[in-house]
């Protein structure tokens, strides 16, 4: 058995074994989370949400995905076929390969390398290139408005989102995520880093919520504006891709808020560290935490216009992150750090 | 200074909001209005005065109070009632009176205005509170009110 | 050779897109054809008539009883207003005096369609900058509105609870108390709707110095109602020219002269705290009395042309009524609100973006079958 | 401005203007087509009338003549007006837009042509607003004729 494993072919099939592990395990968190979505969206607005289909519905999306699986896949005529059937997988890969870096416990992680942060912030960057490929070929003015929307709020706020985690690497030290854990043991990075964290957690929650292109910054598909965006030409199992996506983008970036600010897959006051396996229960107790903040954030605010979330990015959020990290910087050099 | 209070109260508000949501969803057993529809039909009562269609009621003898005197037929906006009548022997005064044969009423059409219930002078049409009016068939909208072998209720004169 | 003017280089060049029939943001068939310049509007033309039933030649072969039916369908979200108006414009002109109590009961009723549309209106108005639980939040408040509707007239939207010379049947005995739960229930939802939607500094943001309308372009254009109001226009037929109840009533017109569409939102917000304190004034002092008074089964106008004007939640609704003396009018003319609101898009949105004009559009609060009729 | 001084005003222009004698609700008047614009462009300016306030446009067709009625009022004196104009060229009606002197009027004005056929001279615009391009014939007048889409009564 051992044997098996470091051969070359091995090694292959090691990998797709973890793979398909992966691919199966989000692809029911993906469904699990199109479900709470709409269950926390229903709860919000005084409605029940699904519950009819399985118990609380939890088999609503399951059908809904069996019924876009059979669904035909129509497009538009002069679409440009190449790119308009690539940009679905575009940005469901994009969205697969950051899954590889999360430390779900201190022994469930695929792939520990020591640039895991840039990797992430990188690869989940990838994905507007779909979009914009999606919403250009589709030949429909609307998703092609929709596609520069997204082009122009990508570059914005991924600027924050790195500087945002980068202040918080000034604490770790290291880009590893495996690393950065470790730093947590002497207390979450967000009490450790307390004034300018915090500062940092609201504008990475506000530029990754940005960045996953949801409310109140769902310019991209802006339904009352421009119908579904981007995807308004995509339909059956191609659009389920881009839907899937979004909520596993959703997942990536609450998984990075958790892991960066919120000590990963440690527990409160170290309560369980003897059992190190409940590390997983708490990762993904905490990163749903943070989802729910975000859907909270989506079904109560207004969206905002495009030269408002420019203005935003580069009036508010940039110069506040900026000085943010002197601040930071400032506090590690003064040794003002909290640790237990 | 204005940008920094702009940011505090922009946050401000935008925890306010929060918390109206917040507040409902975290009240949600007590606060969701959803009817589930077909699972209250039981318990689910229409108003007495919901317009759900036109009905004749008929008493237990079979008999109604229309006289056919198509006071409804002419308040109909959109000919959604129509009247088949003739003048028949009355077996008791043996005098000709006006029957009606047919009283037809097209649901479809109807737009549930009131004006042929007002205009009945024999009270002889009312609403029903019923509203499951969908049928797989066009035609069965198209409704006799009156029963078969029915006939007018003595002491009705138009 | 390369051309070297800086603005041939970056020719851009305008396009066209549909805005409608079908889309979210236009609350019915209403199609808009916008030219457009990147996400900068240079034009609207709107294309009306997708649910055109031609409502005025139906009058002119229908009788004055039938009309009121009709009414119904032309502005739904005031329908009971819509009926008033005509009833009202056949007993000008038959000169006939209808009870107190018919008077008090139309107003109470009036006011409650203006808050269950402007309630309508405040949740589409939320969903269309984005925030899409308003939406619940007001069909949870209208419900109730319905629901006293539904009790006393037997229907939820297109009532026809009005004939020429009052009411077609009594109020319910259960009305006066529902309206005082509605009314008591809906002050402590309504500061909700401020700390949920008016005070987010997105939706400030949003409507600010939005899509500015100037008292002169408003009357210019004929707009009335909150658009107008809200650009200072004091335009409300409930003060200028009063009918039923409102001849006796003490009320507040709201005016804000901002004239962006943050004045328009502001308006029909406070006009819902008016209505509110309207029928709190009201409700306990309906007269007693008939509730119609007698008329003949085929009413015939006098020869004239009678004109009448009611406030519906919209602005103005007209009605202008040619008679030669038959059972139908030989002409009949509905001065909708929205038809004219309407016309005003343009002017308030060219320079816009495309998240302006949803947002405009929203505050016009635009019923397509009130503009097409 | 009382109805008995708009009136002295106006006949004092010397248009030809005829007013209606039967009793109505609003002074109404009856003006030439030629005259209508001139007339109207100096119902808004004039200081004392300043009728601003156009809020009814309304094609009518009079059996004979083609019609159209404007209904007038001013925001600073509240006082009503309604002006008739008419033609009984029934082939091509032809009155002169106003829609350079209330805005509003050019929406009315396109309703107008839609349903009477009436054409309005130095209108921008002017096209089917409601019924499709290809519609033939004038639906609001009193000889349009449509067996399959009417109903009689």
């Amino acid at each position: 058995m051992t044997d098996l494993f470091t051969t070359y072919t091995g090694n292959i099939l090691q990998m797709l074994l973890i793979a398909l592990g992966y691919l199966t395990f989000f692809a029911v968190a993906g469904l699990l989370l199109v479900w709470l979505e709409r269950r926390i969206a229903a709860f919000f607005q005084l409605r029940l949400g699904p519950n009819r289909v399985g118990p609380f519905g939890l088999m609503q999306t399951i059908a809904d995905a069996l019924k876009l699986v059979s669904k035909e896949l129509t497009g538009t005529e002069r679409a440009d076929k190449f790119l308009y059937n690539l940009a679905p997988y575009f940005v469901i890969i994009t969205a697969l390969l950051a899954l590889a870096v999360l430390p779900f416990s201190g022994q469930i992680q695929a792939f520990d390398i020591n640039i895991g942060l840039f990797f992430l912030t990188a690869v989940s960057s990838v994905g507007v290139i779909g979009i914009l490929l999606g919403g250009w070929s589709s030949n429909n003015k609307y998703a092609l408005i929709g596609a520069m929307r997204s082009g122009v709020q990508t570059v914005s706020y991924e600027l924050s989102v790195g500087l945002s985690l980068l202040t918080m690497v000034l604490l770790t030290g290291s880009l590893q995520l495996s690393q950065i854990i470790e730093v947590q043991k002497d207390g979450w990075l967000i009490v450790q880093g307390h004034i300018p964290a915090i500062i940092a957690f609201m504008i990475f929650m506000i530029a990754g919520t940005a960045e996953t292109n949801r409310a109140p910054f769902d310019l991209v598909e802006a339904e009352s504006e421009l119908g579904a965006g981007f995807h308004t030409e995509y339909s059956g199992m191609k659009f389920a891709y881009f839907f899937l996506a979004e909520f596993i983008n959703m997942f990536i970036i609450s998984a990075i808020a958790v892991v960066v600010f919120f000590g990963g897959w440690l527990s409160p006051f170290g309560i369980t560290d003897s059992i190190p396996w409940l590390g997983v229960f708490w990762f993904l107790g905490k990163t749903f935490l943070v989802i729910f903040l975000m859907m909270w954030f989506r079904w109560t605010f207004p969206r905002l216009r495009v030269d408002q979330l420019l203005t935003l990015e580069w009036k508010y959020l940039l110069p506040i992150n900026l000085f943010n990290i002197v601040l930071m910087a400032v506090i590690i050099w003064l040794n003002l750090e909290i640790k237990f | 200074m204005s940008y920094f209070s702009d940011i505090y109260k922009g946050i401000k508000t935008l925890f306010q909001g929060m918390g109206v949501t917040g507040k409902y969803f975290f009240h949600a057993r007590k606060e969701i209005i959803t009817q589930q529809y077909p699972d209250n039909k039981d318990t689910l009562k229409m108003f007495d005065r919901f317009r759900g269609e036109v009905v004749m009621p008929h008493d237990e003898n079979n008999e109604h109070r229309c006289t056919g005197c198509q006071s409804c037929e002419l308040a109909c906006p959109n000919g959604s009632i129509e009247i088949i009548w003739d003048r028949q022997v009355d077996p008791e005064t043996g005098k000709k009176k006006k029957m009606i044969d047919k009283h037809i009423y097209h649901l479809s059409m109807c737009t549930m205005c009131g004006l042929c219930i007002e205009a009945c002078p024999t009270n002889a049409i009312v609403w029903s509170q019923e509203f499951k009016h969908a049928t797989f068939n066009r035609s069965e909208l198209t409704k006799i009110l009156n029963k078969p072998g029915s006939k007018v209720k003595k002491g009705i004169e138009d | 050779m390369i051309t070297t003017k800086i603005e041939d280089r970056f020719k851009t060049e305008e396009y066209f897109i549909n805005m409608g029939p079908q889309h979210p943001a236009t609350h019915g068939v209403l199609r808009l054809i916008l030219t457009i310049d990147g996400e900068i509007i240079k034009n609207v033309e709107p294309d009306l008539g997708y649910i055109h039933r031609s409502i005025e030649k139906m009058c002119e072969r229908d009788s004055y009883q039938q009309i009121v039916h009709l009414t119904d369908r032309m502005d739904y979200l005031s329908a009971h207003i819509n009926n008033e108006a005509v009833c009202l414009v056949v007993e000008n002109a038959l000169e006939l005096e209808v009870p107190e109590r018919v008077k008090v009961i139309r107003t109470i009723l009036a006011e409650l369609t203006r808050i269950s549309s402007h309630a309508l209106w405040w949740g589409v108005m939320g969903m269309d900058v984005g925030a899409l639980t308003t939406f619940m939040y007001a069909f949870r408040d209208r419900e109730l509105i319905n629901d006293i509707f539904e009790e006393t007239c037997g229907a939820r939207l297109t009532m026809n609870y009005n004939i020429p010379g009052g009411l077609m049947f009594d109020i319910h005995p259960n009305f006066v108390k529902r309206v005082k739960d509605f009314i008591a229930e809906f002050k402590t939802k309504l500061p909700e709707y401020d700390t949920l939607l008016t005070n987010n500094v997105i939706f400030q943001k949003r409507t600010k110095g939005v899509g500015f309308l100037s008292r002169e372009d408003a009357i210019s254009f004929g707009t009335s109602g909150p658009v107008a109001r809200g650009s200072g226009y004091s335009c409300d037929v409930r003060k200028h020219h009063p009918y039923s109840a409102y001849t006796k009533m003490d009320f507040k017109e709201v005016l804000r002269t901002a004239g962006d569409t943050l004045a328009r939102y502001e308006v029909r917000i406070q006009e819902m705290w008016e209505s509110v304190a309207m029928i709190e004034s009201l409700i306990d002092n309906i007269p007693e009395g008939d509730y119609k008074v007698a008329t003949k089964a085929v009413i015939k106008l006098p020869k004239g042309e009678f004109y009448q004007k009611v406030e519906t939640a919209r602005g103005e609704l007209g009605v202008f009524v040619i008679s030669k003396g038959d059972k139908s009018p030989y002409r009949l003319k509905f001065r909708s609100p929205g038809f004219s609101n309407l016309s005003a898009l343009n002017k308030m949105i060219v320079g816009g973006k495309i998240g302006d004009l949803v947002a405009v559009s929203s505050t016009l609060d635009l019923v397509v079958p009130d503009i097409d009729r | 401005m009382s109805n008995q001084e708009i009136q002295e005003n106006l006949t004092e222009l010397n248009l030809g203007i005829v007013f209606s004698e039967e009793p109505a609700q609003y002074l109404t008047l009856t003006v030439p087509k030629e005259n209508l614009h001139f007339l109207m462009s100096k119902l808004k300016l004039v200081r004392e009338l300043s009728f601003d306030y156009l809020f009814c446009l309304t094609g009518v067709d009079w059996g004979l003549e083609l019609g159209v009625v404007y209904h007038l009022e001013s925001t600073t004196h509240r006082h009503n007006l309604v002006v008739k104009v008419m033609t009984s060229d029934r082939e091509n009606p032809v009155f002169d837009s106003v829609q350079d002197i209330w805005q509003t009027a050019n929406f009315h004005e396109m309703e107008v042509f839609d349903f009477f056929g009436i054409k309005f001279n130095n209108h921008p615009n002017l096209k089917r607003l409601f019924l499709p391009k290809d519609w033939t014939g004038y639906p609001l007048r009193k000889d349009y004729d449509d067996p399959i889409n009417m109903i009689i009564k």
